[in-house]
């Protein structure tokens, strides 16, 4: 393979130099039917599970399909994205925030082809390359991290148990049978890429074994004193120590110290210092949190809890995990009142009662000790149920 | 024959969700095949050897990606992300495997045409794997080596008229829900604002000069569906002041059952006949609506714009017309102090171009945070850890009890010595005049 | 005065020593309706304010009269409720937990007597001795401290305020117009022996000014180490000084030094060392807390949250602090739903309604600022009213 | 004449409320005149001195109280609090007044002739003043001088059968709500479990060897009567586990109006007419109630005890027979951390002498908390420093979802070595076999 320049000239960097033009506006890209009705929309409806209807003051509507997507997709996929696009929707698509696909037309009898269209087509493998579905009451694409694939710190896979968790649920992904949606969510480590703090159910790489401490590099490789800052516990000291090199000499070296019995797990240090790295097969798994939310719709947005404390990584379809979260979700499916979310649910039954519904144990993993505020979750009442 | 034997992810094909290990796989025999014969500028086994090293994680359960180095594009202090494998011996056609973070149209409409265009950039000079979309909101240009990163780069700016997106301690990507694009609620134009501020500042978003990462985003209506209040430093989210608007027939034919309740989004169970007593008087949260009459009556003074009627009855709800947005400020994942949603900063302010009041919000803000802030300090944890007064006093707002959910219940109140008559000036001798040792 | 010894051999302290006896036992000063129906008891009913019936399974009854009092008393008045008891009750009396005297009578015609005799009563000053009332859905008595009467750190006067806030609500401890009980308590400094943390409404009295060290005798009266403990923002710092003594004398000294800027005035330092002292008159008030509530009925018990964050001392009436109690009681009182305390009603209207209702201003003092879970009391929702 | 001018505190003798202001007054003359010809043991004029100190403070809005001195009677660490007035040239009635602490009787029932007892000792001895009761529910004795310390005590050991409270870094005087003695709610014998471990634990009580105060209250039911979940470190609150009990007339007699609700505590407003549905049913926090055929039942399953429906209508609802308590601990004043309201420990325990079962959890906390907490820290701070966790491990109680109001939101869990398959022990050179640098 030659190197084909694109007329960057490496001495030169500033020449002809294009920076800070932003993004591409977005007014370049909206279809006809949406640019002539901005900003004007009446109602909308969702006229069957994945497709939705938009009314405009004008009269004019837009029918919206949207499609599953692994958000991991290749340039083929793409094109084959935008050839749906040209057939149907005069090349105009979109992405929803979560990672579904698009598709909109301007008027009813657009919809049967375009769906049979993309219903049609499957990978090799057997899956679906368009399922259609992901509205109103049911469960939508899971909004996930990089995993494996990509990413240096992480306690699980990303796409991998997406995949699997997704399989689990296809049913409800294609139809609206919850009292409520229902957004589930994957980061594959404490720094929460996917911002799973406030999902109703939410997939949490986690780790739990302290980082190995690689003495002999570390001081070359890292700030010493940036890894001891970034402990939130204070569990990583700057340490002097003699050790046996790889070639079998004696030498002191500037190292850390990890206090394991403080360690949390939480991975900080080791984001900023290679020479700490925590992955292991055995300690690494998943924590489920369940009851988040982001809408302001009847109640505030909240946090997800932790309902199980830990899963193992059971590579390639996480059994354990699906079956708790569809555990979960039936429980849900069959306890909770119209619109009420689960995080609503639960606090309604009470979490007592929720670990009960779910058949989920209680354990003292899942009581907050994690400073000040810890104390507002206990329980400072008399109420409680058996 | 494939390059690796992959026995864990194959079973990853299976099932009806889309298979993202078939996808690469897709991609991996495209590029052997090549038939529109591109000469790729990276090793043409990237996606086998990204599936061999995917295959070795599936079975011995860790990552076999290193930290990034330091790469990047000249000028630019973020947007790329270094990436190397650990075992490049093996997998040599990922030794590097850095990704770009493209930065995406607001609200994520595209022209096929567009598309393609990064498509075939890609297909030549990366990994042709993307991740549509990142979580901040990006393109993400999943792998390629380092000397493509400026020619990628130069190609997008000269050929593509697009940028890279944020990464490291500066402005991300801002992103949005589609806004008044395609949904009646939207209370501003969120993709206007989300272009706007991405373009006003550029150089916060390439050249990192702040203590950390810092994120807008911006929901339209309270519903939230870019999840701001969850994932930026600064959420905007649209809301209004004036009175609900309400189609009394349109009511009715919800009650009649002519109208599917909440645009049919629970069609596929039986609910029973829909009841607007049970379902939305009854949960409304601030019980401010009741029936008289035949009709709906709704006390707007007391409604906190929760969107639930509106979500249950969008024919016959409408959102008002005095609209603007409501900023709230700090949200962060849970490193280190724990996890924040945004808190509430301006309850009310128009969102009209060029939009120099948000603006005057926005500086202040990064102002006081770049002065204030430590290295590796969210603006959430800043604001924890000197108070919400001095965010106050920083942005020049007085306090509001829109500001609290509830007062302090702790009386540890600070007075400054200005407000204290007599000032805090005393002399012992004088108190001991009159209160013996 | 002639010294007379009880018998006490302070030569030999041992001698005769009685100790660990406790209190009292119970049982010794039941009366004997109480005693034949412990823990049998049916029913109760108000049958007027400030009058209990309790009706036992055996079908026997008791009749409660309560009375309010200042629960600083002489032994003349003590006294004269033993004769009160002996007259009507059979010398039998109680006090309640929140200082009411209560008399007990063992069947309905002895009431009318025992209420005339009790009404009856005055201070020559002009006050009621036992004004009957304190029960249901009304005002009762005030728990409070000891204030100016007995202690070294108080903000405020206790009796005093006390006096003056009965005085202004003295029609609600005579009837059950409320809502629901409203509990009112006093603290005369944030130590909090009134506990007014959990109360309807509390008063607390507060210092705003820094405590004034007094280096010259501080070393000999203090434990610096103490002192500088005690501090919860750190603002106590170990310092030598060099002063100029009470003589005109130069020495060095060791003594503390206090950063002012972080001081919020707990006291804490001065409770472990009098050379620190806060008091001051023009720096000294009270504090308004509300919403506050202990019983686990519907809602859970909770904290009283900050409503007006200072009114000055104005002995000997307190008139701002008293119209201010005043005027929240009676928007409590025209705002809220039966059954409903304090804090559920502000709750339940938002507290930037409860700020417009009771005509209060809200200022950045009432925003927490105290530690992590401040964070808690901000507003994470957008949910609010204009 | 009076010995002070107080015109200010003379502003407190009007109005309906006791004039505290009066009493004293009342208790000065009467020690001029002194009918019985007492021995005054302390000045005379102690009241007096007390006026006139108390009008200064009245007059410069501060105290004149100094800090107390270690004063007390032999081998005992507490029941006596020092206090020295701040002016004692001008106060001399009161340049020493330090208060008693007398162990209340549980539940606060007295006899006229023991209260005499305490009045003659008190008259003779001290000021004559007293708090009727104080806070912690000890009866006060409000100023005495040093040298009667002993003698009181003396007294009441020997002639009154009775013994000091609490105070310093001890076990402070336990208190109760009336319970079983007068309340059809109780749930257990509050005042026998008060004076049960008041006697067990005397050493505890007047020996300081304690980090810092620690508080017993005993309500009997969650009405909360002697607010014990705000004041205690150790709060035993009265509850049941079978059913609520349903007298099904009653019910239709409270519907029918025969019967006020709430015992006729709203009796002086007119409230209209009594609306189960609205007062009662619709008011259970838990929705667990239902009218049915026009009888009311109640699912007890779901019912969280609240005591809610049973205020309402005493004479229809009464609380079931499986009885015992509830421990919560860790209550107190904001001083240093913030306040706290107790924290539930043990969900459900009987409550039968000789009480070994609760004994054994006190004993342990305070075998955790002796050996763990500093100088001056409550047993809350000491379960907020080290976390629920070992509190439960000390106390050897099993994780309860009963323990939270809900889980953990942030996820920084913690495992211990044993939990974690393989342990922690790793070698670095293993895993960078598999993991280069
Ligand atoms: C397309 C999208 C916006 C975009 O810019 O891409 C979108 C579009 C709509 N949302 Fe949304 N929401 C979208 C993500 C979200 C999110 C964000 C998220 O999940 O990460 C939320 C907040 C989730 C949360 O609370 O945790 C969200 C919370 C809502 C709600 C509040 C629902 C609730 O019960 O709390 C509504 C109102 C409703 O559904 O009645 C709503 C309503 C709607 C409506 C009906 C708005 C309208 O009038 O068009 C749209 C169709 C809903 C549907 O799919 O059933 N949208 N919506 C996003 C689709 C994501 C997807 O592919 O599945
Ligand atoms: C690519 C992306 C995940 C994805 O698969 O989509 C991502 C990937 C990384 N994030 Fe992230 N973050 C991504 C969105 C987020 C989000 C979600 C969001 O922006 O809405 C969050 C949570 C919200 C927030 O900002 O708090 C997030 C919170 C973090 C954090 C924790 C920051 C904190 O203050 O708590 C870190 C740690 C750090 O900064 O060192 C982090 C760090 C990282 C790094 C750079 C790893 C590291 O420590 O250096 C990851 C690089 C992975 C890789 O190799 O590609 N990432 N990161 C997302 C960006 C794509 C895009 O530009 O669209
Ligand atoms: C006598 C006393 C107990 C004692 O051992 O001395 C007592 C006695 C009764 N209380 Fe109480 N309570 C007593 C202090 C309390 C306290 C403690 C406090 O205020 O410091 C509380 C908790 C306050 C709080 O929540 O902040 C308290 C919360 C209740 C409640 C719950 C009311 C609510 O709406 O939350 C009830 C139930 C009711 O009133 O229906 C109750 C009910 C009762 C009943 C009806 C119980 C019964 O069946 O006899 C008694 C008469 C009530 C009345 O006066 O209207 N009692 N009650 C206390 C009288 C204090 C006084 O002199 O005013
Ligand atoms: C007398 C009494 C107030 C009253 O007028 O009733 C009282 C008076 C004092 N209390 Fe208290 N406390 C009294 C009940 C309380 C209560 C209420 C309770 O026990 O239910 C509390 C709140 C509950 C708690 O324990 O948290 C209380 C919380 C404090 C504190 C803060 C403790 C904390 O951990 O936050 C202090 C400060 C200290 O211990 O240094 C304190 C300290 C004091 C001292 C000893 C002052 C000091 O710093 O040395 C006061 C002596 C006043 C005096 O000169 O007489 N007092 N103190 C109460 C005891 C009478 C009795 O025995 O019946
Ligand atoms: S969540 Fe963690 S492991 Fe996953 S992409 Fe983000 S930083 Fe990497
Ligand atoms: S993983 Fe987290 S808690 Fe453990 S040592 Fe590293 S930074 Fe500290
Ligand atoms: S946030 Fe509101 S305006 Fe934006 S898409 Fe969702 S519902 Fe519409
Ligand atoms: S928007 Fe929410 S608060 Fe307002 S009337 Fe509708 S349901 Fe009630
Ligand atoms: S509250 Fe403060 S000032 Fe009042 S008695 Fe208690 S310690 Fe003394
Ligand atoms: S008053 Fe409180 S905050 Fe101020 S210096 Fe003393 S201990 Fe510190
Ligand atoms: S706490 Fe319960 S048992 Fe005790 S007096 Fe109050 S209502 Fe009765
Ligand atoms: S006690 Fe409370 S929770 Fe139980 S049934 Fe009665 S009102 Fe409902």
């Amino acid at each position: 393979m030659a190197f084909i320049s694109s007329g960057y000239n490496p001495d030169k960097p500033m020449e002809n130099r294009i920076t800070d033009i932003g993004p591409r506006k977005y007014t370049d890209f909206l279809p006809p039917v949406i640019k002539n009705n901005f900003g004007k929309w009446a109602w909308h409806e969702i006229i069957e599970p994945g497709v939705l209807m938009h009314k405009a003051d004008s009269g004019d509507e837009v029918y919206t399909v949207r499609c599953g997507a692994a958000r991991l997709m290749g340039v083929h996929t793409i094109r084959e994205i935008c050839d749906i696009a040209d057939k149907h929707c005069d090349g105009y698509l979109r992405f929803t925030t979560r990672n579904n696909v698009e598709f909109m037309v301007d008027s009813k009898d657009k919809v049967e082809p375009l769906k049979q269209d993309l219903a049609s087509r499957k990978f090799d493998g057997g899956s679906y390359k368009f399922p259609i579905g992901g509205t109103g009451a049911g469960i939508t694409n899971i909004v996930h991290t990089q995993g494996w694939v990509h990413c240096h710190t992480p306690a699980t896979d990303a796409s991998g148990p997406v995949k699997a968790v997704m399989d689990e649920l296809f049913e409800e992904f294609q139809q609206m049978q919850l009292p409520a949606q229902v957004r589930i969510s994957l980061a594959c480590c404490l720094n929460m890429c996917g911002a799973v703090h406030c999902s109703d159910i939410a997939i949490l790489g986690y780790h739990r074994k302290p980082p190995l401490v690689d003495d002999e590099y570390l001081d070359n490789l890292c700030e010493i004193p940036l890894a001891v800052a970034a402990c939130p516990v204070g569990a990583v000291k700057p340490k002097k120590k003699e050790i046996v090199g790889e070639k079998g000499d004696t030498k002191t070296v500037k190292t850390v110290e990890v206090n394991d019995d403080r360690c949390m797990f939480c991975g900080n240090c080791y984001t900023m210092c290679p020479s700490l790295p925590l992955a292991d097969q055995e300690g690494d798994g998943v924590v489920i949190m369940v009851g988040g939310k982001v809408s302001n719709r009847i109640s505030a947005p909240k946090f997800s809890k932790v309902a199980v404390a830990f899963i193992p990584n059971e590579p390639p379809r996480w059994p354990k995990l699906c079956e708790a979260i569809h555990t979960i979700l039936n429980a849900y499916k069959e306890g909770a009142r119209k619109y009420e979310r689960v995080g609503d649910w639960a606090e309604r039954i009470g979490w007592e009662r929720f670990f009960e519904v779910c058949g989920l144990d209680f354990s003292h993993h899942l009581i907050d000790d994690f400073r000040d505020p810890a104390y507002y979750t206990w329980r400072q009442t008399t109420n409680f149920k058996f | 024959m494939a390059k690796h034997q992959t026995p864990l992810l194959d079973q990853l094909e299976s099932g009806p969700w889309p298979s993202f290990v078939s996808d690469i796989k897709r991609e991996s025999d495209a590029r052997h095949t090549n038939e529109k014969g591109v000469e790729y500028q990276i090793p043409e086994d990237v996606c086998d050897d990204l599936l061999g090293v995917l295959e070795l994680s599936f079975k011995d359960g860790t990552t076999h990606w290193k930290h990034g180095g330091i790469v990047g594009v000249f000028g630019y202090g973020g947007g790329v992300i270094g990436r190397y494998c650990d075992q490049p011996e093996m997998f040599p056609g990922v030794a590097h495997f850095h990704t770009m973070r493209v930065n995406q149209p607001a609200g994520k409409y595209y022209t096929s045409e567009y598309l393609r265009q990064l498509c075939d950039l890609w297909d030549f000079r990366g990994s042709g794997l993307t991740n549509m979309h990142g979580s901040t909101g990006d393109i993400v240009f999943l792998g390629t080596r380092t000397e493509q990163l400026e020619e990628i780069f130069y190609e997008l700016t000269h050929n593509l008229d697009q940028d890279l997106g944020g990464s490291g301690s500066n402005l991300r990507t801002p992103a949005c829900c589609l806004g008044e694009s395609r949904c009646e609620w939207s209370c501003y134009n969120t993709q206007e604002l989300s272009y706007h501020l991405t373009q006003e500042y550029q150089d916060e978003l390439h050249r990192p000069a702040f203590p950390y990462k810092f994120k807008f985003k911006f929901d339209g209506c309270p519903n939230g569906c870019v999840a701001s209040i969850a994932r930026a430093d600064m959420s905007f989210i649209g809301t209004w002041a004036d009175d609900i608007k309400i189609d009394q027939e349109a009511v009715q034919a919800y009650i009649g059952g002519e109208i599917a309740p909440n645009g049919g989004a629970h069609a596929d169970r039986d609910w029973g006949k829909f009841d607007i007593q049970k379902e939305v008087i009854d949960l409304c949260p601030t019980e401010c609506m009741w029936m008289e009459d035949g009709k709906l009556k709704i006390n707007d003074r007391e409604c906190t714009r929760c969107m639930h009627c509106i979500n249950v009855m969008p024919r016959a709800l409408r959102i008002g017309d005095d609209r603007g947005l409501s900023i709230l400020v700090g949200a962060k994942a849970p490193i280190l102090d724990g996890a924040q949603l945004s808190s509430m900063l301006v309850p009310f302010i128009k969102a009209e171009e060029p939009y120099d009041e948000i603006k005057e919000v926005i500086e202040n803000i990064w102002d006081w945070w770049m002065e204030e802030g430590k290295n590796r300090e969210r603006l959430g944890e800043l604001i924890k850890r000197q108070g919400f007064q001095k965010l106050l006093q920083s942005t020049g707002i007085k306090a509001l009890a829109q500001h609290v959910q509830e007062p302090r219940h702790n009386p540890y109140i600070y007075w400054h010595e200005e407000e204290v008559p007599g000032g805090w000036d005393r002399d012992i001798n004088e108190f001991r005049k009159h209160h013996q040792r």
